[in-house]
């Protein structure tokens, strides 16, 4: 699981600090752009879906902003907030996971790396879930598999479409062996879903790799990625050292995985609500509420 | 004389061979040293306890990866009879990192999936050390259904260092070809029986390593990630040496830990030393355990099997539910 | 002018090439010369009609791979509202050699799936001339499936020479990848529709080439075996030149020809010269048609539906059942 | 569809002449292998399955010869043998169809190019069918596809395992499309078989291309190859014609197709009815009779 690979990188399409933080700074009326390097008005950025409107460069979002995006205003109903990870190997190696999970609490607010809930996308009833990569590398562990499982059940109980937005580092680590499970336990969720003819959505965003792309985020009926997304199983460093060569330029990149066959398409972000509606209309048997 | 042995097996290599000299020397010059021999043999099952009574994680995850380890073709040499073996993913290659086929336990028809390791290096090549492609894991996939379609129960073979990290590899999808056994195995309307042999590394591992049972043996591993691995993400290029030792500690990859967290459900004791000091009484208690399996969930029928199974999967999770607003529902029931 | 021309269109050509030089002489020079033109004109309209009204079979092969004969994606344009293309085969790569996603005729919703030309160089290289590879027929098993998920009726365009005779589409088993979507389409519970619009060349049309109806334009061909095939295998050597004449001739792979067979259901008629000619008129002929076939078949129960498909098929064959022992069972029944 | 490679080629593994002719040949008690140019006795090659006992050769069968070899002793029930070939299109170029149907059904003594019926294995009831390569280069028409959409049904519908033995160029380009429905046909017969859960194990005997290869032959449950046997879609000489370079050496054999994993296993002809009887075993949950 190449984790770790995305902690510590400088990815010109992952700054350190993610915009949401920045907001807060006093001189934050506007940033600039790590795609083209312009100075972009955050509320200008704001109103595009976080895409730099010169470069379309896309921004990273934290979960509630990716609902936020992608859902009818004030629909989102949000389940199992209050879902905590715990310590169950007591891992401490260098820095301990519960100093993790507490840093990770403080930089985003939240309690894991998901976020899920009951929405509607132009007036359609989903299931709505959305990772975030800042809460330990939007790795899986126990709480974000229960959760996937737990809006996944829900959806197949309420005969709802599922739309789950990913970007995750993979597995998390420091559950060990329980992580690894949640990818058996969210594919079954995912497969008991489907068996009922109810549609799922994927929409992989930067970046997605390890275990979350070797379970639930590659099991949809409909794969979307942002543009340029890192979407991969094993991360680049670990590919590189294992065959000894520099890895092609596009590699693992939404592009790359369009030529390869594994997505449907590659969806600019400012466009991602209108094509999910879009692709609703053909796929949900249970139509438009209201 | 043993072929290969590791750092903490030197000193009582070293014993050994020892004895093996004063053996030759015994026969050759009619030497009358019996009882020195006597006594070296005495030291060396003192040192053999020794070494091998407390192994440490590492140890452990060394002797699962021992060259001479007994393979899944070994266990199904031991324990089966009648295997057919079948090939293919019907699209692109045989991986032949993945084996499988048709064989009977004690007379009962089965279908057998399993990671295979090579015995020598050509072997290795050929298996590319057991670390499965895509269509390793497509082949899979091709046997499951078969099982399925049959009514086959299914026995897993665990025994890979992982997914391989390759450019091929992603090319042709090894993360969506994973994730299709995980969805596939979760409703074989089949018992599925999952032993652990050796090495149980992450989404390689996975993709044939959950079900309805799962045995381990003692000495075997199952992790989230390869004990080096995580130690390359804790402490940047600490990843061969101590690192992975200190890894291997907290990471709780090995059969009473995973006992404990009520992720596999039996162990299979393993001779001091390892599988390898004694393949067959480790067959021997594998096939018990296999046989009980498949006693115990031969009687279940098809749909509750799948219920059970998914039940298992939801039930394994720590986290604490804390209140405010009660969650809406529960999963669990 | 025209781009492009067949050794029977010449004369006609050449004629118009005239016909444009005098117009350009009248607006250069402002020379008095209306009648001419106007003469040359009827003189082209009546070798138009005689060029074009009596086409041989193999006059029709050429039109039926006319480069400016509309394309797949130009009928999904002109018919369908709402097109979202899907991509891929979730394995290996996204052949562009079959394109395919969901669409509206009328409101409804569809499934599409057609082998896809180019209209350059450039582009039919990216999509190999409409020649799938194992991976393109793969896409297509992956759209039949959502389509039956999602109760989408399936309709079908097919414009390919045939499978690709090359190296790697037999290393990745394009034989079984072609009889996984004729398993498929066969047990599919939505109605199927193929148009077949251009060229129906074998295995590789076939794989999206047959359903619940039919329909051909008018000088589409759908033949076992293209004509140059035919005829290097009957008369070797000369499978360029009158041999795939001769061989257009004896395969009956017509329109007409099919229809007289039981083949196809309806044909949908050309304008005088091909459907290039009048893209708009052909794509209103083939929307009445699919919007007719579509209202049809929608009202038929799902297994009702499979069961028709299957009986369709079992009724092609042409063949003596001599008296003797009767036979044992009377299958079409 | 390459069928007339087939019929021209003079292909070190297709004597011109079967060797079910050659025993009426007066000086007939022995045969000189194709493979390693020793003489070998008929009586010991048809002892051993026509595989020659010194290199392994595997002789030309015919259909009936296939039969024979695959089943128990008297239990065959031939169904449908009188269905007879009909000319459609009064194919005519150079020779004409009904030429060489004629010629066909005098050399082989059979009405077309597939032989089939009820039979039992070691006891077991099954439907088996084999073609014979004799008979217009074993090529489906009207007639082949028929008796395997028959064969298939009553196997259906009497819940039989299916054997076919496929030795075939293809569809048979002069009954035209009609020829090639019937790949869509059979593979729809075979989808109602499947769907019972019945087992179908296919046989690929040399040579096996073109529309049998993509229908019928590789739908089964289990696919077992013959040593050596040709097996592929596009012939060799149409493929080198189209890409301009000469073929990899083992391009196309049975032992290619295994490493590509298109097929189970290649078997022996000495060993394949004991190996279809191992693999019913597993398969057939109706059982043995009697
Ligand atoms: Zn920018
Ligand atoms: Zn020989």
């Amino acid at each position: 699981m190449p984790i770790g690979e995305w902690f510590k990188k400088q990815d010109k399409r992952l700054p350190e600090n993610p915009t949401l933080e920045k907001r807060a700074v006093p001189d934050g009326v506007w940033e600039k752009c790590p795609g083209c390097g312009e100075p972009i008005f955050i509320k200008e950025l704001e109103k595009n879906s976080k895409v730099c409107p010169k470069c379309d460069f896309h921004f990273p979002l934290s979960a509630y902003e990716r609902v936020h995006y992608l859902v009818d205003a004030s629909s989102f109903d949000e389940l199992w907030a209050n879902l905590c990870p715990e310590d169950p190997l007591c891992f401490v190696a260098g820095k301990s996971y519960t100093d993790s999970i507490s840093a990770a609490k403080a930089k985003t607010g939240m309690n894991d790396a998901l976020v899920c809930g009951r929405a509607q996308i132009d007036g359609r009833n989903v299931a709505v879930a959305a990772m975030d990569f800042r809460f330990i590398g939007g790795s899986m562990g126990s709480v974000v598999g229960e959760k996937i499982a737990r809006i996944t059940e829900l959806a197949t109980d309420e005969d709802r479409p599922l739309i789950i937005v990913s970007s995750s580092g993979g597995a998390r680590m420091q559950e060990g062996m329980i992580s690894l499970m949640q990818m058996a336990k969210t594919s079954a969720a995912i497969a008991h879903h489907s068996r009922r003819g109810l549609p799922y959505i994927s929409v992989l965003a930067h970046p997605t790799s390890g275990g979350v792309t070797a379970s639930f985020a590659t099991l949809a009926d409909i794969i979307i990625a942002e543009p340029n997304a890192f979407i991969g199983f094993t991360g680049p460093r670990v590919i590189e050292q294992t065959i000894k060569q520099k890895l092609p330029k596009n590699f693992q990149t939404a592009e790359f995985n369009l030529d390869h066959g594994m997505i449907d398409m590659i969806v600019n972000r400012v466009d991602m609500k209108r094509t999910i509606s879009r692709l609703l209309d053909y796929l949900d048997v249970n139509g438009v509420v209201g | 004389m043993r072929k290969f042995s590791y750092d903490f097996e030197r000193p009582l290599v070293e014993l050994e061979e020892q004895l093996e000299q004063l053996k030759h020397l015994e026969s050759a010059e009619k030497a009358d040293i019996a009882e020195e021999i006597a006594y070296l043999e005495k030291q060396i099952e003192k040192l053999h306890i020794r070494t091998y009574e407390n192994l440490t994680p590492w140890q452990r995850v060394q002797i699962a990866r021992h060259p001479d380890r007994p393979r899944t073709s070994d266990y199904i040499e031991a324990i089966f009879t009648d295997f057919i073996e079948l090939h293919g993913d019907r699209a692109f290659r045989d991986d032949q990192s993945i084996i499988g086929g048709f064989a009977r336990l004690d007379g009962r028809k089965v279908m057998i999936i399993g990671h295979q390791k090579g015995r020598n290096t050509k072997e290795n090549i050929a298996r590319n050390f057991g670390m499965p492609h895509p269509e390793g894991y497509r082949k899979a996939l091709r046997l499951m259904k078969l099982a399925d379609k049959f009514r086959l129960p299914l026995i897993t073979f665990v025994d890979t260092q992982g997914a391989y990290p390759g450019i091929e590899a992603e090319e042709r999808g090894q993360a969506v070809a994973i994730a299709q056994d995980l969805l596939e195995l979760s409703v074989l309307e089949v018992p599925v029986i999952v032993a652990v042999i050796g090495e149980g590394g992450s989404g390689g591992a996975l993709a044939i390593g959950f079900g309805d049972r799962i045995i381990m043996l003692e000495n075997a591993y199952y992790s989230v990630i390869t004990p080096e691995g995580c130690a390359s993400i804790l402490w940047d290029g600490e990843g061969e040496g101590r690192g992975a030792e200190k890894a291997a500690e907290v990471l709780g990859l090995h059969a009473d830990k995973l006992l404990e967290l009520g992720i596999i459900d039996v162990i299979v004791k393993e001779p001091l030393g390892g599988a390898h000091h004694g393949p067959a009484s480790v067959a021997r208690g594998l096939k018990k355990e296999l046989a009980k399996a498949l006693k115990d969930l031969s009687s279940i029928d098809p749909n509750e099997l799948v219920k059970k199974r998914y039940t298992r999967l939801r039930n394994i999770g720590y986290y604490t539910e804390y209140s405010g607003k009660p969650s809406v529902l529960d999963m669990q029931s």
